[in-house]
């Protein structure tokens, strides 16, 4: 006989046994312990062989086994003192175990499937209104909140991080040709005749910006849309925009 | 405020609020109406967001109405927001299962059931705010008892623990003799 | 995608954006139409929610555009606001957990874990003495780092940082990754 088994794929000896009755296709009610108990001691030879390492709790319910099997083997005369006749038949108490066990396992299914609806729907983060709204910071309190509230709160955090993180890269930054710049400057300088090199550039700028930018005025220069001029070394260079009568100056 | 207005200040609110939402009292109070007026108000703009051209709806979890993407469109939504990998494993879910339904509960019944060492389980379960302390048995030692959350009722996209399905069987009844593990000691002893 | 969908597509997107938005390159590239395009469904967007029954509508500031709530409904909010105050404390209990559990912490690593802008919240938080400067990063621009107070600790009756509950990464850290998620080795026995 040959078994496919992952070894972590029992979460414990009952789940093991459950599988076992299931291969046998018998019901939990008609299982005959004993031929059970045989297919569970291969089972964790098998492993044994295999060196695995076989946690103590499935040695307890083999020796559990063991014994109910060897009860049913002895005379019932021998079982009926004082201190068993109080308690339930062992096997009709596993038989007991196993099916509300099984009953917990068949309902796990219904939790997958709503773990992977919840995932079809997406939310966003709050908007925090109170600025807008001029919501003082005596306001701004804390109510009912443990400390369980700000485990919450972390998790939510972590789980916006994780499955929120909008995966920007795949966006390809937008390139820009020297002319496109030239143009953009040409607006710009229009409406500030006098600024900063680091003032043309907005946040996140990126390096290739920074020399298509750096080209574009070289090039504005050249055609004396612009004059540049810095007072010392290393301080910021100021660009001038120069109109029609200055330009012909220059020319 | 007349109906389009209520529509529109639901909308306008759970937009705010995403995915915190509000219950339906909260609704109730701020639009000043009755909560079974909320719920006519909900479906309603649940009927309208079922138009093609619309791309959100509110779903109903934990007790909070929320706005949310609708599934139909999960798969362009998923070109920009990544989905969670890791799924609970079927140990985690297992030990949530027993949670939820035999609430409140302690460790060592949950142990008792699953015939298998659950502590770190629980933990894990504790530490991603799915379960938590909800009290302690009043027996010696004092154990904790473990109840579900409200992020649990969000997670498994369920509106309040009575949406559960019912047990193949009257668990009640099955669980009352608990200790497997008491009484396979007890064997041994008398052996 | 047809013209609905298109919409749709839309809605659902600039929701879960929020606050942050697309700007126009990015909703071309997501929904593969060109630029022009996106500006033409944003003003049939913008069109369709002037409808009384819609409560919100489609900015556009700072070359991004942002599903925002119509103007006469964030009033609804100052209702929400001084009637239930827990509502304010959603986002000051991410910000205190994030300070709580990473400190010492910058504002640029707080906000990259929220996914958004969080100086507001910082700033209340600290005036309500929840969160200190405890230091300065010492990279150019020289960051403040925030840390949490003992208020904070009496707040949530700690009596130190390390009675916070352990966080399920911890609890990994500490257990075998096979508890938790179901492993797939596979070992064939033969009998």
């Amino acid at each position: 006989m040959e078994y496919l088994v992952t070894i972590d794929a029992f979460q414990g000896p009952l789940d093991l046994l459950l599988y076992l009755i299931k291969e046998a296709r018998i019901d939990i009610d008609n299982v005959n312990v004993s031929e059970i108990t045989q297919q569970y001691l291969d089972y964790l030879h098998a492993m044994e062989d295999l060196n695995l390492e076989i946690a103590s709790e499935y040695l307890r319910l083999a020796a559990y086994l063991i014994y109910i099997k060897s009860r049913k083997m002895l005379p019932q005369s021998n079982l009926d003192d004082e201190n068993i006749s109080y308690e339930e038949n062992p096997e009709e108490q596993l038989k007991r175990r196993l099916k509300l066990y099984s009953i917990f396992k068949d309902v796990v299914s219904f939790f997958q499937e709503q773990e992977t609806e919840r995932e079809n729907y997406l939310t966003k983060i709050p908007s925090d209104l109170s600025e807008e709204l001029k919501i003082e910071t005596k306001d701004f309190l804390l109510q009912d909140v443990d400390i369980y509230d700000l485990l919450s709160a972390y998790n939510r955090v972590l789980k916006r991080y994780s499955l929120h993180k909008p995966i920007k890269t795949k966006i390809k930054p937008q390139t820009i040709t020297i002319d496109e710049r030239i143009q953009e400057l040409s607006d710009l300088f229009r409406t500030r005749k006098k600024l900063r090199f680091t003032e043309i550039f907005e946040e996140n700028v990126t390096k290739e910006l920074i020399v298509v930018t750096f080209m574009a005025i070289l090039e504005l220069t050249k055609h004396h849309v612009i004059r540049l001029h810095q007072d010392t070394l290393f301080q910021d260079i100021y660009i001038e925009y120069l109109d029609e009568e200055m330009r012909e100056a220059h020319g | 405020m007349d109906r389009a207005e209520l529509l529109a200040g639901l909308e306008g609110l759970l937009y705010v609020a995403g995915d915190e939402g509000f219950t339906k009292d909260e609704l109730a109070q701020i639009l000043e109406i009755s909560e079974e007026e909320v719920e006519k108000l909900v479906e309603e703009y649940i009927e309208r967001c079922k138009d093609t051209s619309r791309g959100v709806t509110i779903i109903h979890t934990a007790g909070h109405y929320r706005m949310a993407t609708k599934k139909e469109y999960i798969e362009l939504f998923r070109k920009v927001y990544t989905s969670n990998k890791k799924r609970l494993s079927s140990a985690a879910l297992e030990v949530i299962a027993i949670v939820a339904y035999k609430q409140p509960i302690t460790r060592a019944e949950i142990e008792d059931i699953r015939g298998t060492n659950s502590e770190n389980v629980i933990r894990k379960l504790v530490a991603m705010s799915f379960i938590k302390e909800v009290g302690r048995l009043d027996v010696p030692g004092r154990p904790i008892l473990y109840g579900t959350t409200n992020d649990f009722l969000d997670y498994f996209n369920l509106s309040s623990i009575e949406e559960l399905p019912e047990l193949a069987e009257d668990v009640e009844r099955e669980t009352e003799e608990k200790d497997l593990y008491d009484s396979m000691t007890k064997i041994k002893i008398t052996e």
